[in-house]
């Protein structure tokens, strides 16, 4: 892949320095005032990747991380060698997740922008990822999410009431009103406890998956991190421990093209995100991430491989993150207003939908009517959760269980300190 | 002189350095086009050109490690680090290489580089956005540390911290980016808490508009008092004042501003002068940079004591998402360890 | 029993619990083939295979956080820093994951992973061979913090730090792995330093073979005495008991073997006794476990102070090759110290 | 490159485990009692190597990370597209360098065994990487070497007193006796400060490279780091930041296939190093570290690159260790004995000598003559050296100077403390 054309990186109206800077500093994909365009990407036809060996190395295929794996052609068609043999039931199970999550989301942010919340943090737009890898898995599998993979939490049955007592750190909160919001945990799911610090759980799954081969066990650790926290050492950590000690693992990249307000280009370096794995000897795929067959498929792949004992997969998954980072942000302020509409992969529930459409195994007003039917349970989980307290009104847990479980057993010093709040 | 916010000054600080000195530039996270997640270097982009307000990836290892090779190269960069709770990546250039450099090669090379970080709780930022870290850097020899209280005293300390040729460690207590915060009612949550107080109000949010600094190392007397003197920076300081205040009590009230080095003149002559000392911060208590200060004044005036240094501190648990104000060194707290030590004799 | 340095009695411990426990196993840079640049992990990989006598890549963050992982999947790593100095590119994984996962999950994951790492000075190693970060750990709550200061107990705390369910952080003082160093002559650079004294002349290098464990959070008193006392650990302990026999002092010397949680009760009650406190330790002074000791001594024992309580440490500096035994409190810096402190009435 | 061979690195002889552990562990190249063999190494003929345009793109040349620039040949003749214009006296001159180094390194080891160093470290057979590349850069690039890089000092002039005062930390040291050994620095030269922690400096570079750009200046920035430090954060940093900014530095990998006792494999993924640079987009090239003209092609060819503004390059010198880490290791612990002499790329100095008596430039008395002459001198500078004072015996720097240059200005508690010194 050619590196982006030179240009410099300046924007100065005003800059009193006397030095002709050389520094080349990356491009956005459009900004405010500016016309989106995503022509330039060269995205390849539905079905015209192949689909290697599981025992492939990872130079064998190293152009299928500069590609994009895709199932789903632009009417909906499944199509190729990676098209998954998936029945239609789970094909509307997954549809039902998707459009779930999305109702969800689209709940909780209103509660937020309602003061309900402190915070939170939307997926729309990718949710194929999540929930088409969490229905690739087993139940076995460990899984180290970043905050955009509620998906998950979907697909394995985590009551969305109880997501929502976390959100709102009520009495019902399993992480007892410590965390913001979205910062799930779920041992019982194994899913694991998200980090507010981006990207530091995403080499401790590939400890998980050494331990997992260390016991002799088939389970494997799938983890996930932004496009923008590729960034950090860890992500460098753990394609290198997974690939010395072939752990059985599949690293993820949500490449959704931003990372608050820094597009992908000050982390890509000016490559794919995929092609990094590559010189670790880790095969790396690089994947529609707005189609749910390819993305289920790349990672069935990925598990097979990791559950022979043939080590990692790292996959960058394309997409778009079409809303704000968070309920923090505005992108209007730092990216073109029609950005998203310009993305060409479209919506995951929309492609997924038109194949089960196409399938004749599902209808307009089929769809229709549960879109109603999950907003008004998510409705009815909101009534129930609130029922259990909320943020500013409480009931909480008791304020003095702060204390519990910064050891296992509370030493002297904190049940001091537990007397001296005085409650 | 303009009415500031915090973040304003702050704004102005790094516009006047970048202005006057070319070598200046700002980067971190966000901090170029978008003007940074506080907003603390908008507009500079659009004035000084991407190159001087500097977008990075997000790895703060790799930014402070930039820093540090343009800071060998003449450059001054201000690096911004999105929040405290998110220094630890990068403690490794921190204490290993920019704090150590000019000592291990004797006195050959330097990096003047300022490290600013928006620290402490009380906006509902849960573990990973509330921390106050600055006790670890005050154990790291080679590092000044700073945290101002208002905006007047921001924009001048935080010029000094940029010229100054010693890495600068530059805390912004973030509650009180955009008004002081007086500790209101730690007991309820949806109410007096969210009351926004502005700078507007307040004497220190007039700030100059052109260049001043204030020299690192000096505290600042906010309320002189009789009977005991209490020490305090960035956010702790008004939540002190309310509480003192409150109490009725005759206290000196003294923001440190520097932490390291510590004005220890000022804080000790208070001391000999009261025989008494309350010292606050939010950071967890244990090994917290009141322990410091209790030594030091332990060390300085022991024979003036009339009581035990009391420390009110955050509690040594990670900081609660929903009992922020539980966690806080509340006015409640302040007081009755005000009360507690007058009533020593 | 049988006579043990400290690297034995170490290897010891970890043989010890690998034969118990399959879940226990030691990671860390060249601690498997090789058995360790210290030699601490000698004979484990001939015993136990490269599974668990890991021999990893040099990313002291990787370890880590592969350590954590391996920890919350029912493993329990023993990981070796090859120099406490070495520690910080992956103080972010102890800080902001190993020490919070319990609390931030609410109860349902924790890693219980200890850390060994080689501290000190007094091997000519400068200044990135001779830290002691211990200090800084202290205030990071989740963890634990030990510093054995002998081959009996570095085997039983190393055992129960292994089979706590916390995360340890546990300091090896390298200046005493092979034998007790007694703070000989702080002015002499080629003589009386270079003596090797050996662990088997000490009755705290008779130590079992077998299986033992010594509860982590008590402190123990060393020398009995009345009149000041002297709190240590690592190897500040031997160049303390070194320092009162020759000043003659009857000091009451306690090693605090865990630093946190502090057993703050054994040091209360023999302050209350002598009225006088000196604190003894390596790492350097400004915000050290010291600043953290005097603080609670004061506040506990206020009204019982006969003297101010004095801190002997290692300088606010790096520490310098050519200068180690300037560096090192010595034995005539601990005896001014204890004769100032005994001045006072 | 294909993967290692899947092989289980246990050797327990006495494993307690109830599990079954699927972990890989990588294998070294050799361990006591083996027979040390490289012949799975497959080396291109000298010559064979292609050179590319300066302008090229990483991925154009991804399989020169995969490769061996070569121009000296067994016999000693330069050869293929690679091979740099180099006039007699500069060849000699390399060559002298090289030489002047390991008699240096002998030595001071020798004198660490007598107890005048408290530790040294030698460079035996790397000589041609340090030496060759700093003749290949002009005097306003910045280098920021490893410990192993002492032949970057030679080539820029640093008398050797000097650097013998900085090893005894005596009264002339400029380090004023505050750095263990071999940590030189040399403002004056370029040269900057060595760090005890591995690769935190090799990012600092790439940053020093920006403010070059920034500045508008031309100088770049060249940094080492060893095989077994590429693990580390630091490296992936300067890779990132590298390729985003397009930062003039040569990045440089000096793979002398061991980290103390740890064999390469546990650093080198299953891959080369050089590899790691293609998915930065940076160009990366694997070079023969025992050629001296293939060294210094490559070295001269990244430079030219950086100046004309096209950013870095990524360079991997394949090399080996002949000797232990450290004075503090003895590698018959933990290698082959006879592994030095089975590695089949010679010995850097023997091979330009013999290139040189090749062109008639040289024989073999020149060379025993300045053999000699080297050794002579370095005699001499030791004893110069020591007249300055001994570690043991002084005369150092005054004791007090520890407390300058902690901060530019002393402050008050500094000041107290070195009161409190007494002296
Ligand atoms: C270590 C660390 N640095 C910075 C932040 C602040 N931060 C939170 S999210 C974010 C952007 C992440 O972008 P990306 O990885 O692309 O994920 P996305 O939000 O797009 O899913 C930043 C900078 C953080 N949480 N942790
Ligand atoms: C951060 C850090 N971790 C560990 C060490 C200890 N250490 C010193 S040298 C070394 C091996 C380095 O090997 P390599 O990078 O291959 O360089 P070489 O010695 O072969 O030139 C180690 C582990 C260190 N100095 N710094
Ligand atoms: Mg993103
Ligand atoms: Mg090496």
């Amino acid at each position: 892949m050619a590196q982006p054309e030179a240009q410099s990186g300046t924007t100065a109206t005003e800059n009193p320095s006397p030095y002709q800077s050389k520094l080349y500093v990356p491009q956005a994909s459009s900004r405010p005032g500016e016309a989106a365009d995503f022509s330039d990407l060269k995205i390849p036809a539905a079905g015209d990747t192949g689909k290697p060996a599981l025992d492939c190395t990872a130079t064998e295929i190293s152009e299928l991380a500069y590609g994009l794996v895709r199932v789903l052609d632009d009417e909906g068609q499944a199509t190729g060698p990676w098209a998954p043999a998936l029945k239609p039931e789970q094909l509307r199970q997954g549809l039902k997740h998707m459009m779930h999550v999305r109702a969800y989301d689209e709940r909780m942010f209103r509660m937020q922008r309602q003061g309900k919340l402190s915070f939170y943090m939307k997926c729309t737009g990718e949710e194929a990822i999540a929930v088409s890898q969490a229905m690739a898995l087993e139940s076995g599998d460990m899984l180290f999410p970043t905050y955009r993979q509620q998906g998950l939490l979907f697909v394995r049955g985590r009551p969305v009431v109880d997501m929502m007592c976390h959100c709102i750190s009520n009495s019902k909160d399993n992480l007892k009103g410590r965390q913001m919001p979205v910062f799930y945990s779920w041992k019982e799911g194994n899913y694991f406890s998200i980090s507010g610090n981006l990207a530091t759980q995403y080499s401790q799954a590939v400890g998980w998956a050494m331990a997992s081969a260390y016991k002799g066990e088939d389970h494997l650790a799938c983890a996930w991190v932004g496009d923008g926290s590729t960034a950090e050492a860890d992500v460098y950590h753990a394609l290198l421990f997974a690939s010395t000690y072939r752990a059985p693992a599949i690293l993820n990249v949500v490449n959704n093209q931003w990372a608050i307000s820094t597009p992908q280009s000050f982390a890509a370096a000016g490559s794919t995100f995929a092609a990094r794995g590559t010189g670790f000897s880790i095969p790396s795929l690089r994947v529609d991430g707005n189609d749910f067959l390819a993305v289920y498929a790349a990672t069935q792949w990925a598990a097979e491989r990791a559950r022979l004992g043939l080590g990692a997969t790292f996959i960058e998954h394309f997409t778009y993150r079409t809303e704000g980072h968070s309920t923090s942000d505005n992108p209007d302020g730092y990216r073109a207003k029609g950005e998203g509409q310009a993305w060409p992969l479209g919506d995951p529930i929309e492609r997924l939908k038109q194949h089960l459409i196409n399938l004749g195994e599902w209808s307009q007003e089929q769809h229709e009517a549960l879109a109603i039917e999950l907003k008004d349970s998510v409705t009815a989980d909101w009534k129930q959760a609130i029922s259990y307290g909320t943020l500013d009104e409480g009931p909480h847990w008791p304020v003095e269980t702060v204390f519990d479980d910064v050891f296992k057993d509370m030493p002297a010093h904190l049940r001091k300190q537990r007397q001296k709040m005085g409650v | 002189m303009a009415k500031m916010t915090m973040v304003q000054a702050i704004n102005s600080a790094l516009d006047c350095t970048m202005k006057k000195d070319p070598n200046v530039l700002v980067m971190g996270q966000d901090v170029g086009y978008f003007g940074g997640v506080f907003r603390c270097t908008e507009g500079l982009y659009e004035k000084y050109g991407s190159h001087r307000a500097l977008d990075t990836p997000i790895a703060e290892g790799g930014i402070m490690a930039a820093a540090i090779g343009m800071g060998v190269n003449g450059l001054r960069p201000v690096v911004e680090m999105q929040f405290a709770d998110y220094i630890y990546p990068a403690i490794d250039q921190i204490i290993s290489e920019l704090a150590r450099l000019r000592h291990r090669s004797g006195g050959e090379f330097f990096a003047p580089v300022t490290v600013r970080a928006p620290s402490g709780g009380g906006i509902r930022g849960g573990q990973t956005h509330s921390q106050s870290p600055e006790g670890i850097f005050t154990h790291v020899c080679g590092l000044k540390t700073v945290m101002p209280s208002n905006p007047y005293d921001a924009k001048g300390l935080l010029i000094a911290a940029i010229e100054d040729d010693d890495p600068v460690m530059f805390f912004e207590p973030k509650r009180i980016y955009n008004g002081p915060f007086y500790g209101h009612g730690s007991d309820s949550h949806g109410g007096e808490n969210k009351v926004i107080t502005s700078w507007s109000a307040h004497p220190a949010g007039e700030v100059p508009e052109e260049y001043y600094k204030i020299e690192l190392g000096k505290a600042a007397t906010v309320m002189p008092g009789d009977d005991v003197t209490v020490l305090a920076y960035g956010t702790m300081v008004h939540v002190a004042e309310a509480a003192i205040k409150a109490s009725g009590i005759n206290a000196e009230l003294i923001d440190l501003r520097t932490l390291l080095p510590l004005d220890l003149e000022t804080v000790a002559e208070s001391v000999q002068k009261t025989g008494r000392c309350v010292i606050i911060h939010e950071a967890t208590r244990t090994s917290g940079y009141g322990a410091e200060l209790v030594a030091e004044v332990q060390e300085e005036c022991f024979w003036c004591l009339k009581a035990p240094i009391e420390r009110v501190t955050g509690w040594d648990t990670p900081y609660p998402h929903a009992f922020e104000w539980e966690y806080f060194p509340s006015r409640e707290r302040i007081i009755e360890a005000l009360e507690r030590t007058l009533a020593c004799d």
